[in-house]
């Protein structure tokens, strides 16, 4: 058995990125914010010239930005997943990533919200989709799937806020009391809000953080669900798939465990947190990519089996000439390659605990699945009913800019989170080391 | 050493949370209501005129008809603002030389239109036709307010999309006979509701919410 | 927008301007106003302000007068219709003359007089050119003096040029449009009384002076399926409107059309001669055995059917088909010829080659260029570019300064036929009055007014024009009146007169060369060059290819395959000429081993649209204006790949019954069973059904009618204020048209089937557009419109994601910011200008609906279903529209939505379209049925 | 048990690990303390009774009324304010209502989580008395700490301070003067 870091050394080693900056989080923060300043130039071009510049058209209307909003959204379900879902199967192995998953579901929605918005053609009137009394006298119409999307990234993005600050309050108290310096000390205060660390505190705590929980979970499920209605709803080949709803949600807690895969290896190295973060960890975590990965395997053998068995000639041929023969035939093999070939490695152990292994997949996994959402979105759009009106869809240079920087919007704001907000839950931490103390099994026994 | 905050913080923070409380929703419901005062929607607009024309004179003491400067009122979508010429069939004979004239002389002199500034202005998607309210039974009154009493045009109503949905929903009560359309101060009875059906029938009167009613 | 800036207002036309002449346009919601209106100093008596007002004109184009009927709102005009009582209209408009209206406001029109590159004015030039002035310079009989015209037909021009050469009888007079015909006798046809129609080379459905009648008159064979339909064969090496509409549509090689006919001569000559064992021969695509087939039919049908040639055919091909139509005892029935009257036709005197020859000879001091382009649009062997600059004083007056104007020494603004009083022909010599609606906006000067102006008549076109016309026979207030009103005389169609004696040429032997056929075609959209600053027509999709913004060499698939080129490639093409290097542009169907090339691009002038577009294939034309020659074509091993913008990618149906065509016989068959359908279709909801108090409009689609000539899709731009977008958005499947005509393919590629199908939103009842836009931007009326609303619309673009026939258009940029003030005076007031981010598309006309609703309701009267005519239904050419309500049983468009032709576009989704469409039937000849 | 009388002072003894703390807990309650709370950076198990918190109760009525919330708007806007004909389909569209119904329901009940927690547990509150201790910023360190209510009737000045040394605490503090 190893020894166990006491609580000291724990708060102390957990809490040691707020004090000390190593030089390499200027070098990536720097590149990451130049990145940022990318995102911010193309979006106000976009703005200040419209959509146009992107490489949008008719028959394709929607394209990178609604594809980097399904992918981005999708990522995030993997820290609803992660801290709420196996918070109340009692995976106690969660502890030391809910943290970063939780941030991680934030920094993407903040990403994935903004591309609705951005994407509208006067996206100056973007809150005429929330209901509010005007004076036109006019609503939204809730027949449509948007102001449902609305309703969810909303709730989304609040309860995970909400869930992850609360979870947050013990150790911003710990931060508060182990800051060096006064000025932090009483910054840490005011975001722990005088917790003290009560018993009665404590209890009411793990009350709500169980109800939030709970909260959370049939949200995760029922927000990338609506999300895969803006496109089951619609009458479109490719699109009009009652598979949709599970088949979007296994695909957006697939990117997202790859994502938090690809955050954690690096900060593990970079933070020496081998011990707490562990081979088990990436161990369970290749494994539950390769479920994933079977079952959107699952989901892409059904959605092409039905095709073929509705008889419909506009969705056969979609799904089995379009896709794989058409104009994005390359993406589309890139995407069934990466998605559902490169995860199969993990039925070896061996690959499950090397991390260059797990890595390389996770990156594969998550091209694979921006992939995925693009052939869902452009494939339908862009060869649909009628043959006349078809179109190919290439992207202008603001596309990737949008893309690449949006990529750099999340860098920038993880580098922030890792600097500024412990980045695991210290107290979850403690009770660990503490159950491990008493009975060294008690990890295993809880995840069997 | 003393605790971090001193006492007095719990004070201010709950003093910040209830501000807060207070605040964000504040914020929005103010705009909302501002977009309804007259500050917003421009009702009550009265701009000075090239010429100080004055209604109250002609209409109140000269009895002269809406329809004498107002022409198209009746058969086109807008009511038409009287040509230069027409002021001038009366006042080549009385203030003739009057100096609040001198524009329209000038406009006879240079064959150049006299710039009236628009009072009632709908934005450009809102295609308004005069015509039709009348020949339904839509008093000039009733948008345009007593006009009979303005010595300089004031803009009465809000013109908001509500404000034209409001009566479009329910047309009867802001009805009354093609007869007395630009009668002024036109006293609404008790028996308007029934006189309302009664005109919503004889006129043929439809609730037109629909978009292309207006919007094309 | 709010009020005019100081420079227009100078103008004359805005002293017309009435209350109301804010410009319809999103220019945001800022109720605070700010506005100044201005009424009338003096009300013109037939104005009310709001109300639009319509006055009859006409248009020429090359020499022929167009009758017109154009709409006006407060003295601005901003919508150009067909006459219905004009013979040459008879209530359509071909896609120049609505374009025409663009021209008017085209802020690229030439604005000032100049003198070298100095401004003047009017007054300097009119005395330069005085003939007090003029006299020192081109000698008292005017020997130096030369004056080129465009083709033209006016009785005013006519006798102007007479009082030209009273006062200088040795002054050379010419005249010249590239596209213009020059004979002595121009053929008149009588297509209804056509029962088979072959034509050779001819695309008269889309193309030429009558196309807009002949289309209406061949349509009108073709209404009802029935043994009373006519049967159109089309033998053509370019694929044209006309062809692909054709019942049986034969590819020859241009050079072949001789050896065609002169074989169809022989056959129909000696009829004792056993078809069969004639030589079997093969002209590049047509056979023997298919000659005899339509010879045959031919016979059945003597003296009411009708072969018509190409009118760019070289002489020896129009004598052929004189002497087949006399053959066939056609000639006085179904065709006869009139004297043309176009002044100076048949005389090479008065022709551009006699100019050239004067000019390179030194002969002329002062030559005066009244509209043309012949710096440009003149054969480049004739070297008359050249030859112009080297003339000590030149004028020209044009609406551009375009390479001639730039050329000049002298350039007036011409003013717009709109602008201008003046008179012309119709191309069955019906006198058409040219009425202007507004004064010229840029101070432009008519012919006749430059005419006066060399002859020193001090008259105002107006009087000159009244005087040439009570010549005419035109006497007295009311015949004038009644004629301007009318916007022609009736009844003064030219008498027949005997046509030339024909000689049939002696058949030649088709030849076997290596060298290639060029053939040098007018091009849809720009004519000869003089349409190229028209955004409206620049972006028009070719009716055939489905090309904007460019020219190509068009080539058969297996030539291109043969020479290794593919669309985009580079060729050059070598003729005697000259040889240009112009981008390949597959077509199937185009004949082989023939090129086609296309005139009116390449434009060098200071018209900034036009500025790049295209090749210019002028230098390439022969000296003598053969519309046909030989070249050689190469593939261009250094040139790299020319991007097209093309709006329509796939042209097969891939076996989805998009647009739906048979055969007669197969109709017939199917029609005895056809019961219609009255099962209501099956739902989910119960909906309530359309109330039946207000109307329920509906529209049918003839797709047997429709030709695909695209003058529906330039009404639309018009009426509905839509933006031109360019090439690079084209490129990116942007246009903004909103009605499209897709067209497909069936068959081989060699030799395919073609079918037109001209496509807009549908209106469906139950609109899958509807339920997914999250701000209610587009929903539905009671009279069943399905409403498109720009100020509500946030730009999701997820209605146009459901619409399974993809009619909504985005505005990606914002396409109104850059146009002109003067473009915005084109701008319909009844129309919402839409804002860079909003979605829009067909919307029925509405505001043409709610203006016949209205002002039915204000007078009292019932309102009528068929009182509505939308754009599209109004321009069109064969009446293959039709429009009206569903509630009114004994309507037309209730009639064609029962019968057994009707059809939903992708009816299995359920969207219940309020466009029905028509399938196709085609007239097939059993014979050939088999073959095909 | 919410929290001490602060106002009456109270016992505290500070230990390094939880199982000190339950241990110490688990004596003074069978001593028969009854006021008695601990501090701890992590949630120890005590056997400190508690009531029963009514926040689920609270979370699920937010629940609900932010589904019918929800909903009343949706049926106001689409199926009473302004009735559009939107595809051919009812006014008043259940199914479609009951999505962002749903969503309401849970951004409702989330935040009556959220802000019920905050209520119930008396936050925020920067200062309190226990923080006027010094070193008590061990308590979310590595620092368990107990605290006996000066105000418990089982409370005295004479054994209170001694039955806590009994239990080898690091350090006890005893009852000072409260600012």
């Amino acid at each position: 058995m190893r020894t166990l870091p006491s609580d000291a050394v724990l708060t102390e080693r957990l809490l040691a990125p707020l004090w000390n900056v190593p030089r390499f989080w200027w070098l990536l923060f720097g590149l990451s914010s130049m990145g940022t300043l990318l995102l911010i130039g193309a979006v106000s071009y976009t703005v200040a010239r419209g959509i146009g510049v992107w490489g949008n058209n008719i028959p394709v209307a929607w394209a990178f930005a609604i594809t980097n909003f399904v992918w981005w959204i999708g990522i995030g379900h993997a820290g609803t997943f992660i801290s709420a879902f196996l918070l109340l199967l009692n995976q106690r192995w969660r502890g030391s990533i809910n943290r970063i998953a939780e941030a991680m579901t934030i920094f993407a929605l903040v990403n994935a919200a903004m591309f609705p918005v951005l994407h509208l053609g006067r996206p100056w009137f973007f809150y005429w989709l929330v209901p509010y009394p005007s004076t036109m006298n006019v609503w939204p119409n809730f027949k449509s799937a948007l102001p449902w999307d609305v309703a969810a990234v909303t709730a989304y993005f609040t309860v995970s806020l909400l869930f992850w600050y609360l979870g947050l309050v013990p150790d911003f108290a710990s931060a508060r009391d182990a800051a060096p310096t006064r000025l932090r000390r009483i910054a840490y205060g005011v975001f722990a809000m005088g917790w003290r660390g009560s018993g009665y505190q404590w209890s009411r705590y793990r009350i709500a953080y169980m109800l939030l929980a709970g909260l959370a979970t049939p949200l995760v499920i029922s927000v990338h669900s609506i999300v895969s209605l803006d496109f089951s709803i619609t009458k479109l080949p490719g699109w009009h798939s009652t598979i949709f709803p599970p088949y979007f949600v296994i695909g957006a807690i697939y990117s997202g465990l790859a994502m938090v895969i690809i955050l954690l290896i690096p900060l593990r190295r970079a933070f020496s947190l081998a011990d707490l973060i562990t081979e088990m960890h990436f161990d369970r975590l290749a494994k539950l990519m390769l479920v994933m990965g079977l079952m959107l395997l699952y989901s892409y053998v059904m959605e092409s089996f039905m095709s073929w068995y509705s008889g419909d000639q506009y969705e056969r041929y979609v799904y089995l000439f379009s896709r794989p023969r058409g104009p994005y035939a390359v993406a589309y093999w890139i995407m069934t390659i990466f998605n559902v070939g490169a995860p199969q490695v993990f039925w070896l152990r061996r690959f499950r605990t090397s991390t260059v292994v797990l890595f390389l997949v996770s990156v594969a996994v998550l091209i694979g699945m921006w992939l995925e959402r693009f052939i869902i979105i452009v494939t339908s759009l862009n060869r649909d009913f009628l043959t006349s009106s078809w179109h190919v869809f290439v992207p202008t240079w603001v596309d990737l800019s949008i893309l690449a920087g949006s990529l750099a919007l999340f860098s920038t704001l993880f580098l922030l989170f890792v600097r500024f907000v412990p980045a695991m839950a210290i107290s979850e931490m403690k009770v660990l080391r503490h159950e491990l103390s008493v009975s060294p099994t008690v990890g295993q026994a809880a995840d069997a | 050493m003393p605790a971090l905050f001193p006492r007095w913080t719990n004070t201010a923070v709950r003093t910040v949370l209830i501000s807060l409380a207070v605040v964000l929703p504040g914020v929005p419901i103010s705009v909302m209501a501002w977009q309804r005062t007259p500050g917003a929607t421009g009702s009550g607009y009265s701009p000075d005129q090239p010429v100080p024309f004055n209604h109250l004179l002609h209409v109140t003491d000269f009895r002269i008809d809406c329809r004498y400067c107002h022409a198209s009122a009746e058969r086109s979508s807008v009511a038409g603002l009287p040509p230069s010429s027409a002021c001038t069939a009366c006042h080549n004979e009385v203030w003739s030389n009057s100096i609040a004239l001198a524009p329209v002389r000038q406009s006879l002199a240079t064959n150049r239109p006299v710039a009236w500034n628009r009072v009632n202005r709908l934005p450009d998607f809102v295609y308004f036709n005069h015509s039709i309210h009348v020949a339904k039974g839509v008093g000039c009154e009733t948008c345009h307010g007593r006009v009979d009493r303005m010595s300089q045009v004031v803009r009465t109503a809000p013109l908001t999309m509500q404000w034209c949905v409001d009566c479009h929903a329910n047309p009867g009560p802001k009805l009354r006979p093609v007869d007395e359309i630009t009668v002024m101060g036109r006293a609404v009875g008790a028996d308007q509701v029934a006189l309302g059906d009664e005109l919503v029938r004889r006129y043929k009167v439809r609730r037109l919410t629909n978009c292309t009613t207006c919007h094309r | 927008m709010t009020s005019f800036d100081d420079e227009l207002s100078r103008r004359n036309f805005v002293k017309l301007l009435g209350a109301s002449m804010a410009l319809a346009g999103l220019d945001g919601c800022s109720r605070m106003p700010g506005e100044k209106i201005l009424p009338y100093v003096h009300q013109p008596r037939e104005l009310t302000p709001g109300i639009a007002t319509h006055y009859a004109t006409a248009m020429m184009l090359d020499g022929f007068a167009t009758g017109l009927v154009v709409e006006s709102h407060e003295g601005r005009p901003t919508k150009i219709e067909g006459n219905p009582d004009h013979p040459a209209s008879l209530g359509a408009a071909g896609i120049f003359e609505q374009a025409s209206l663009l021209q008017l406001y085209d802020s690229n029109r030439a604005s000032a007089v100049r003198s070298a590159h100095a401004p003047t004015g009017w007054e300097a030039f009119s005395e330069a050119f005085s003939p007090r002035a003029l006299r020192n310079h081109v000698g008292g009989h005017g020997a130096g003096l030369a004056l080129l015209l465009e083709a033209t037909s006016s009785s005013v021009i006519a006798d102007m040029i007479a009082t030209l050469k009273g006062l200088y009888p040795e002054a050379g007079i010419h005249y010249y449009s590239p596209l213009a015909r020059t004979e002595a006798s121009i053929p008149q046809y009588d297509i209804r009384a056509a029962n088979v129609i072959l034509a050779i080379e001819s695309d008269f459905l889309a193309a030429g002076p009558m196309q807009l009648r002949m289309s209406r008159e061949f349509s009108d064979r073709r209404r009802e399926p029935s043994a009373d339909m006519n049967r159109l064969y089309a033998i053509e090496s370019a694929v044209t409107v006309t062809g692909s509409s054709a019942d049986h549509r034969f590819r020859c090689r241009p050079s072949m059309i001789q050896p065609v006919l002169a074989e169809l001569y022989s056959l129909l000559g000696d009829a004792s001669v056993p078809a069969q064992r004639a030589a079997e021969r093969s002209y590049g695509g047509i056979t023997s055995s298919a000659l005899r087939v339509i010879a045959a039919d031919l016979s059945r049908h003597k003296g009411q059917c009708l072969v018509i040639a190409g009118e760019r055919q070289p002489p020896s091909v129009h004598a052929l088909v004189a002497a087949i139509n006399e053959q066939l005892g056609n000639t006085g029935r179904t065709v006869w010829r009139i004297r043309s009257p176009l002044l100076g036709a048949g005389d090479g005197s008065f022709s551009i080659e006699a100019l050239a020859g004067r000019l390179r000879d030194g002969a002329v001091d002062t030559l005066i260029c009244i509209g043309g382009n012949p710096s440009y649009n003149t054969p480049g062997p004739l070297q008359f570019d050249g030859a112009f600059r080297k003339v000590r004083n030149t004028a020209y007056v044009g609406l551009y300064e375009n390479e001639t104007g730039q050329n000049a020494k002298w350039l007036v603004p011409a003013a717009h036929y709109l602008e201008t009083w003046g008179d012309g022909r119709a191309y069955d010599g019906t006198l058409s009055v040219v009425q202007p609606l507004v004064q010229p906006l840029n101070g432009g000067k008519s012919a006749v007014e430059i005419l006066a102006a060399v002859c020193g008549v001090e008259k105002s076109p107006l009087a000159l024009l009244r005087e040439s016309l009570g010549r005419t026979g035109l006497v007295g207030e009311t015949a004038w009146t009644d004629a301007v009103r009318r916007g022609f005389v009736v009844g003064a169609a030219a008498p027949r007169i005997q046509g030339p004696t024909i000689v049939v040429p002696t058949a030649a032997a088709p030849e076997k060369t290596d060298h290639i056929d060029v053939t040098f075609a007018a091009d849809s959209r720009t004519h000869d060059g003089s349409f190229a600053n028209n955004g409206w027509l620049q972006e028009l999709p070719d009716p055939v290819t489905k090309l904007t913004w460019d020219n190509a060499a068009h080539l058969s698939p297996a030539t291109a395959a043969r020479l290794l080129v593919g669309s985009g490639d580079t060729v050059l093409v070598r003729t005697p000429a000259s040889s240009i290097r112009l981008p390949v542009l597959i077509v199937a169907g185009h004949a082989d081993d023939s090129v086609t090339v296309h005139f009116g691009y390449g434009r060098r002038g200071a018209e900034r649209l036009a500025a790049g577009v295209g090749t210019d294939v002028f230098p390439m034309w022969p000296a003598t204006g053969a519309f046909v020659s030989s070249a050689s074509v190469d593939r261009a091993v250094d040139a790299g790949q020319h991007t097209f913008a093309i709006t329509q990618s796939h042209w097969k149906m891939d076996g989805r019954e998009q647009a739906k065509s048979e055969t007669l016989r197969s109709y017939n068959a199917r029609q005895a069973t056809f019961k219609p359908d009255d099962h209501p279709p099956p739902s989910l909801f119960k909906g309530e059904p359309p109330p039946a108090a207000v109307k329920q409009w509906a529209m049918t689609i003839d797709l047997g009618l429709c030709t695909g000539c695209s003058a529906c899709v330039v009404a639309c731009q018009s009426e509905n204020n839509i933006p031109v977008v360019g090439k690079e958005d084209v490129e990116k499947s942007r246009e903004m048209q909103w009605l499209r005509i897709d067209r497909y393919q069936d068959g081989t590629e060699e030799n395919p089937e073609f079918i037109a199908q001209p496509m807009l939103c549908q209106q469906c009842e139950r609109a899958p557009c509807e339920y997914v836009c999250p701000v209610g931007a587009t929903d539905h009326s009671p009279d069943g419109l399905n409403e498109m609303v720009y100020n509500r619309c946030v730009g999701t673009r997820f209605c146009s994601n459901n619409c399974p026939y993809k009619v909504r258009r985005f505005n990606w940029f914002d396409y109104n910011a850059e146009i002109s003030e003067t473009e915005k005076m084109a701008k319909n007031p009844d129309v919402t200008v839409r804002e860079r981010g909003v979605m829009e598309k067909c919307t029925f006309c509405v505001q043409r609906i709610r203006e016949k609703e209205i002002s039915a309701e204000v007078a009292g009267t019932p309102f009528l279903g068929s009182s509505v005519v939308t754009a599209c239904q109004q321009a069109c050419p064969t009446r293959a529209i039709t429009f009206g309500s569903l509630t009114e049983p004994e309507s037309e468009v209730m009639r064609q939505r029962e019968g057994p032709r009707a059809y939903n576009v992708l009816d299995e989704l359920g969207t219940r379209p309020r466009v029905r469409y028509l399938s196709r039937i085609r007239n097939a000849n059993p014979a050939l049925d088999t073959e095909q | 048990m919410r929290d001490l009388d602060w106002s009456r002072g109270s016992y505290l003894a500070e230990f390094s690990t939880a199982d000190e703390l339950s241990e110490a807990v688990r004596r003074f309650l069978e001593m028969g303390y009854t006021r008695v709370e601990t501090f701890s950076p992590m949630p120890v198990d005590t056997i400190v009774p508690r009531t029963r918190s009514r926040l689920p109760v609270v979370v699920f009525a937010a629940g609900v009324a932010g589904a019918i919330l929800s909903y009343a708007v949706e049926w106001y806007a689409n199926a009473f304010a302004y009735v559009q004909n939107i595809g051919g389909r009812p006014a008043h569209a259940v199914p479609a209502f009951l999505v962002p119904a749903l969503e309401g329901a849970i951004l409702f009940a989330a935040v009556a989580a959220f802000a019920g927690f905050f209520t119930s547990a008396r936050l925020p509150k920067l200062w309190h008395p226990v923080f006027e201790i010094p070193g008590f910023e061990g308590a979310t360190v590595d620092r368990y700490w107990i605290a006996v209510d000066g105000a418990d009737a089982r409370t005295s000045t004479n054994t209170t301070e001694d039955e806590l040394r009994l239990l080898k605490p690091l350090r006890v503090v005893l009852p000072g003067p409260v600012t």
